[in-house]
């Protein structure tokens, strides 16, 4: 169908090798798609010259600011014309996939038939921002395609200075490590954030991820803005019949050299009789013996997560680690999700008038300092807050009494909550 | 889904955002969500977990290029529907999982997926799917290839994904310009440019908001100029870093380079907790040529970082663990690689990157 | 030392610099100058030194006030005159230190010492002399004094001086401006400015040159200004830090008051790489009155936390070592000490600080 | 013989406990010295207002343009008398003891009665960078004073911006720790520079210290611009039998908590029958292990020194640690002292020429980065040099090849010298 092929000499050398090829799978859709005949054209030309050809844009859908990222040829000939005419346009769609991304095959079928129908046929699954990537459609076609996908289920990811498309682990449908239930937070973030997703009018984008626990499968602290957590408060759950059968099963060195003494808080002892000792006010619930002992551990049964604001890569600063700014936050009852919302809804709020234009959240809370950053957003601050205190004495304690008093007072409180606990 | 609307013109959206996983779960999943107790790879490409129930599953993992076709889709779709009723996920890394709930279907499901092309692996201490980004084929600032490059380094890398003989789960990213959009990585391969932007000055007035090009210089290098009588933008050349930053907002300010945009490849990021708090990666070689369709230099290179954290690491170690082990100086000895002034950094804070010790190795 | 030389007017100074100390030093450690093979400590205050060539010393170890009236000073000579051949030493930390090559002179020596009201201590796992600065006695800036605070805290410590009861050697600092002429500490007593200057304006621009006065804020703070027609300084009060940086070069700026002038509290700093790298002290405790002359507050603070310290950490642990194990958490729940935002620290490179991992305790 | 001794009930507490007291000792000067009584009122009314009472001045001795540490009274009645006449005056003479700090009895007494003649008799031993303070003299007397001690053998410290008076420890003299012989190094590197020291016209100070090993007692890295300190390159000398007792003294379980757990590096192990095993490629020369196991464990024999520079506390930007510049330097040859002497005194040229007014060499080191210093003084990178490689890519890396090609020939050369040794 595809009016024709181009010659594609360097692409073709990556049809061989045991991984799976893309240009086998354009290849495949140049066929009945010329969009994709012609993207094969043009990328063949960045292979030979080592440069890129597109160029960007504006594509929307009615009322929608975002969502969409266009692309434009930029590879034209002498008289300024396309070299590729059939790839003049190649924009992308950004649909945002189930929490956890997991689907029926029925679904990846119609989304698969639906997109050959108004598009190149080409799917990325994921972005790394975790979006369904329908890419390779004109301008002219995008509004029937999202008509089509929406009407079927499926909604715009963010794009732009926006809330994007959250992501969450596969946890608690299928990992024993999951301590909270991810999928369901990860939707109720980002669906309390829609307008913000859908009509960018933030300084910069505002990213939410979601893992079950300090595993961090979704990368979170680094690569979310807002990052949940899980993890527990109480002992460690541990089953001693179990720890024993580890050790014999392994051997008391490898389980010393490997558990014990991989700790990073010295938490751990093996007793003289393969008992398992755990320090749980030294854990830092770290992880690490019960990915290696998981059958024999499992996390605690007070069970909640922790908030860390501020991931992001390079761009302005330097890459940054999201920072705690909630040590632990219990999710029980609905009241306990209304507070995480509420949290979320008061950082977006701080940030989309605060930061500077095109500043990521965690740049902000570097210019004007995280105690003035937890103040603005209702948070008390808290010890696992920081690696250590300050160490430079450059700094203003004209209020060192009321503060400590503020200290005090939530002492007294937690203490009184305690006894009528 | 959600009910089918009367369509009018225009239509308005129906905002309805992330969509429930459940109806997407292999019924085994939704039955024991939150109930798994342990897990165990019985062979490499394959999780066992099994729920307090009693109930059990075993889930193979398989390789994609990420960039697919839709018939490539359908023929996961195929095989998920013969055999794991119907239903798969994709993992943050853009390998598909397929869950069976019978012991006796996992053979046959791995040799249906390996028939059709997926190498199963991945899991545990293997090197599982590079984190993959958009380079020449979409992006609009790319100084490389994205698909290309992890399709050259998987192939190369292919025994380490079907295999577990790592000392722990190695995660290689690649970013396809200084942006990064590719995480940190235990390897990861990064454009690097060498040369401030080439600016077209005759674009400058209609393309770019020049204030704002301004403010995105990390090293305030840009300055607002009048070139040839038109406004446009200059660079300080001795401060400039080359970081690119300023070339997404001013596509005038040229800053891709065929010859001159290299490649650098950074180890020991890690974003998990496990053991060790989340690291940044760090340099260890740049100025690798930009070299498609293969770029068999950055191949060999990680392969020699790869097997020497083969050979040397500890269990659970990860790459950087490995190295703050054994210590920087042996790193470049293990490697062979040069230690360059470049390797030190200067940049706010980077004091408490210098060795402010008596600690030495020799 | 050097020949007497015939006096000239003007005379020209001999500049011979740094002293050999090979004719101070006693018989037996010239003998074995670098030949020494190992050490014990036979009791608190006594170092037992064995060379390669069989020979031996017995050091005692005794504390002072360091300002010594020569009274004090001739009445160690007399000790180690009649003890030790006619040597003697000092620490770093004002201690004298006398050695004998006899055991049996040891007890005597100790004895005498004693007698003339020097405690023998300091060794090993002890809390030795605290480091000693000048503060009102002579100093031209100090907001508090020096020899009180040490005395009145070696008074109170003294127990621990002549007892080796501690999991490892505490060394504690004290500095008696925010400029910190003592050491990082194990605790460190610091002053610590809550408000800003108070500016003499009309004599500002007799004493101070004012450009370098305002080059010297670390945040900028200072600008020139006229006050009652008189060229003068002016300080953004929001932004001061109250460091005092800019009293010294301009004591019109008076930072020191009686009132807000306070005394701060630091733990953890280690000059030492023995396991750890060197590490600077954090602030646990601000705000405690600069109480003349036996600053209460301050010992009964020092006491929590050394006496926590004692109590849980693990041999060879300093104090940030033991900390660091325990956790912040737990320490100010131990110590039962206040956290606040003050403790968290925003500066260039706080990020460092922070926690940005989760590793959390509870 | 004083006119009278002022009331200090405030002091007078102090006299009381049990560490000696430096009022008792005041009071004693006191009678004989009437400077000293009005310095014991001054202080008196320092401790009741809370106030100092001294302001800075000029007092010198021909010849030297630093030294002295002056001080008068700013305490005056309403007249603007000095409350305190006796005690207009009280400056401090800072001179530079023997290194490590011995002194024969004879030398200490011949001090005291110089002391006592021309001044107050108040000494302090040591001031904090290592000066005896002879505190307590007025301006008409210091000529005599310091020409006597002069011709004594004592020579003034530092004071201003110059190089200070340095320090070394104990070391080779009493401590089997000791990898150099620091009084050497102390005093060739002191006595290099008794013009910076004795006419101030550096930036801003600038201190050596010398510590014989890692434990750094002289707090060197941090207190010190220019700290050096011994070290050693070939594997830790071990005497198993001593080993053996040691274990068999403390036991096993105590070993393996006090000594091997705590290696930084992993770097030990105790075999089954007592041995220790110390993977010397690891060992980072922390000292610890040889700290608790003196008798059984030594430092190597290929001793040396490292070099760390830009230590300071806190004024301007906060405290600062020294980093490696030098990490190992072997001191055997006259050659080899002469390479310390001249890296020292490059550091000092390159310091003196490049730092701002007011400006430490760390705070330098920290505005044009340490490779451009490294670069400006001759000296080499080395890994060691850093705790990682760097994580920010802003970073202009034009000549690599070039840089890398230094290194490569640099390893050619140690090669080569290793074939011909
Ligand atoms: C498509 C995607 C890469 C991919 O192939 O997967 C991508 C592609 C682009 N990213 Fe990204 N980023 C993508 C995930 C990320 C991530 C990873 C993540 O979200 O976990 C990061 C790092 C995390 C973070 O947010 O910092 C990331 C950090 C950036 C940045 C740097 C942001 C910073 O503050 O440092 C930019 C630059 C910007 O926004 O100005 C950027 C910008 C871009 C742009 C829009 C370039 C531009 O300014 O024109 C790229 C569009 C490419 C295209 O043609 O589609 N992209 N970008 C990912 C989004 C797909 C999706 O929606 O699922
Ligand atoms: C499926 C997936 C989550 C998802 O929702 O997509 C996942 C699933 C599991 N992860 Fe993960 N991790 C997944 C990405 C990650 C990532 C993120 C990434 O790959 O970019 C990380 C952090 C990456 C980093 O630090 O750079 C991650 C760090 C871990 C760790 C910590 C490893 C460590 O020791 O540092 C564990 C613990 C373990 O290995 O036992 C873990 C453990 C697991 C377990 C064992 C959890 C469980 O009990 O089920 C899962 C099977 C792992 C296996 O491969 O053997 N997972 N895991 C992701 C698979 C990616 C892939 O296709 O390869
Ligand atoms: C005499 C003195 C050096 C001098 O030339 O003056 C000295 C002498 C010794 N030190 Fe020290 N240190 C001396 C100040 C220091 C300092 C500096 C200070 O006090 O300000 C430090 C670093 C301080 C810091 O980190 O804050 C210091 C850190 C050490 C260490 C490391 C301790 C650790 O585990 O962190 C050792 C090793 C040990 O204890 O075995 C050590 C070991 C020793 C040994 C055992 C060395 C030896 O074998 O002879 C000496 C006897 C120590 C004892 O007290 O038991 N010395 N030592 C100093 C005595 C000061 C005093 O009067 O109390
Ligand atoms: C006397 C002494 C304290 C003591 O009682 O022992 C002292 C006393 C003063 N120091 Fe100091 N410093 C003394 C050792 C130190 C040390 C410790 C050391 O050398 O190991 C330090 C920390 C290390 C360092 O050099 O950073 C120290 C860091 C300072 C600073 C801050 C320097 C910085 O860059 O942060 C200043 C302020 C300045 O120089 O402008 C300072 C300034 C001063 C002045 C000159 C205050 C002034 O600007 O007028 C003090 C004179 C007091 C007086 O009346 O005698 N003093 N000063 C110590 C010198 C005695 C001696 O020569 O032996
Ligand atoms: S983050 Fe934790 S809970 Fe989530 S998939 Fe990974 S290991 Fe499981
Ligand atoms: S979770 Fe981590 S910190 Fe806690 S006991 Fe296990 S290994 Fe130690
Ligand atoms: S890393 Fe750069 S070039 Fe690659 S997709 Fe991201 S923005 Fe585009
Ligand atoms: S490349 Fe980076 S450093 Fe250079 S001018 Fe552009 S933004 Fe500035
Ligand atoms: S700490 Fe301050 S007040 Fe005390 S001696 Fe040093 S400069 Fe003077
Ligand atoms: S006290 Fe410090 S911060 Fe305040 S004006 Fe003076 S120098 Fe600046
Ligand atoms: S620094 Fe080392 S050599 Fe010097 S006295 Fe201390 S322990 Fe001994
Ligand atoms: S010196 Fe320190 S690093 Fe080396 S083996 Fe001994 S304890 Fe370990």
């Amino acid at each position: 169908m595809a009016k024709k092929l181009y010659d594609t000499p360097k692409l073709d050398q990556l049809e061989s090798g045991p991984w799976p090829s893309f240009v086998t799978g354009l290849k495949r859709l140049a066929e009945t798609k010329p969009m994709i005949a012609g993207v094969l054209g043009q990328l063949e030309h960045s292979y030979t010259d080592r440069k890129g050809y597109w160029k960007g844009g504006t594509v929307g859908i009615f009322g929608y600011g975002g969502g969409i990222i266009p692309r434009f040829t930029e590879l034209k000939d002498e008289h300024g014309e396309p070299k590729f005419p059939e790839a003049q346009e190649f924009h992308t769609m950004r649909f945002i996939p189930p929490a956890g991304m997991h689907y029926s095959t029925q679904t990846l079928r119609d989304l698969c038939d639906i997109w050959e129908k108004h598009g190149s046929g080409l799917i990325a699954l994921h972005g790394q921002t975790g979006d369904i990537m329908l890419q390779g459609i004109t301008a002219d076609g995008v509004q029937a395609c999202f008509d089509e996908l929406n009407e079927y289920g499926f909604d715009l990811g963010g794009a732009g200075p926006a809330v994007r498309t959250g992501m969450s682990c596969v946890g608690a449908a299928r990992c024993e490590h999951s301590c909270c239930n991810e999928q369901k937070i990860h939707r109720m973030l980002i669906n309390n954030f829609l307008d913000d997703i859908h009509r960018p009018s933030l300084p910069y984008k505002f990213k939410f991820k979601v893992s079950g626990c300090a595993n961090d499968c979704m990368n979170a602290i680094e690569r979310s803005d807002f990052a949940v957590i899980g993890t527990w408060r109480d002992a460690i759950q541990v089953d001693q019949h179990e720890v024993h059968a580890f050790v014999a099963r392994k051997g008391r060195q490898y389980t010393i050299d490997n558990v014990i003494t991989r700790c990073p808080s010295g938490a751990l002892s093996l007793t003289d009789d393969d008992q398992l000792e755990i320090d749980n006010s030294a854990c830092v619930r770290c992880m690490h013996c019960i990915n290696v002992m998981t059958k024999a551990l499992a996390p605690g049964q007070d069970r909640g997560v922790a908030i860390l604001v501020g991931g992001k890569r390079t761009l302005r600063i330097g890459d940054l680690f999201g920072t705690v700014v909630v040590p632990f936050m219990p999710l029980r009852t609905h009241e306990d999700y209304e507070r995480l919302l509420e949290t979320a809804q008061e950082v977006v709020d701080f940030f989309a008038e605060n930061a500077l234009e095109h500043e990521r959240v965690g740049e902000m809370i570097e210019r004007i300092g995280l105690p003035d950053f937890l103040e603005a957003v209702g948070l008390e601050v808290d010890p696992n807050m920081i690696r250590e205190p300050r160490s430079i004495s450059y700094v203003r304690m004209d209020d060192w009494d009321e503060q400590a008093e503020k200290w005090r007072e939530r002492q007294r409180q937690r203490a009184a909550e305690h006894d009528v606990s | 889904m959600a009910e089918a609307a009367t369509p009018t013109q225009p239509r308005r959206p129906i905002e309805s955002g992330t969509p429930d996983p459940f109806p997407h779960l292999h019924p085994t999943l939704r039955r024991n969500f939150g109930q798994w107790q342990y897990h165990d790879r019985p062979r490499p490409g394959v999780l066992h977990h099994v729920a307090h129930s009693g109930e059990e599953v075993w889930t193979v993992r398989a390789g994609t290029q990420r960039q697919m076709d839709v018939y490539t889709i359908r023929s996961l779709c195929d095989i998920a529907d013969q055999y794991a009723d119907g239903y798969m996920r994709f993992t943050i890394r853009s390998n598909v999982e397929i869950t069976v709930a019978e012991a006796h279907k996992v053979e046959p499901l791995i040799g249906a997926l390996q028939q059709a092309g997926f190498p199963v692996g991945g899991t545990g201490p293997s090197v599982t799917m590079i984190s993959h980004t958009q380079g020449w084929l979409h992006c609009d600032i790319p100084a490389t290839d994205a698909s290309g490059v992890v399709k050259s380094l998987m192939d190369e890398l292919h025994e380490e994904f079907i295999q577990e003989r790592m000392p722990n789960r190695v995660h290689i990213t690649t970013s396809c310009c200084q942006i990064n959009c590719g995480g940190q990585g235990d390897i990861a391969i990064n454009i690097q440019h060498t040369k401030p932007p080439k600016i077209q000055h005759d674009q400058v007035a209609n393309v770019c908001e020049r204030p704002s090009v301004v403010a995105r210089c990390p090293v305030a290098a840009i300055r607002p100029a009048v070139v040839d009588g038109k406004p446009s933008l200059e660079v300080d050349e001795r401060k400039c870093v080359a970081c690119g930053a300023c070339f997404p907002p001013c596509p005038p300010m040229q800053i891709n380079d065929p010859e001159h945009s290299k490649l650098a490849i950074w180890v020991g990021g890690n974003h998990s907790n496990a053991r060790g708090v989340p690291s940044f990666h760090k340099m260890v070689v740049a100025g690798l040529p930009n070299n498609p369709p293969r770029w068999p230099e950055v191949a060999e290179h990680v392969k020699k970082i790869l097997y020497a954290y083969r050979d040397h690491a500890r269990d659970y170690e990860r790459v950087g663990e490995w190295i703050e082990r054994i210590g920087w100086v042996r790193f470049f000895e293990l490697t062979d690689l040069p230690f360059t002034r470049h390797h030190i950094e200067h940049w706010h804070g980077s004091r408490a990157k210098l060795n402010a010790s008596a600690h030495l190795r020799f």
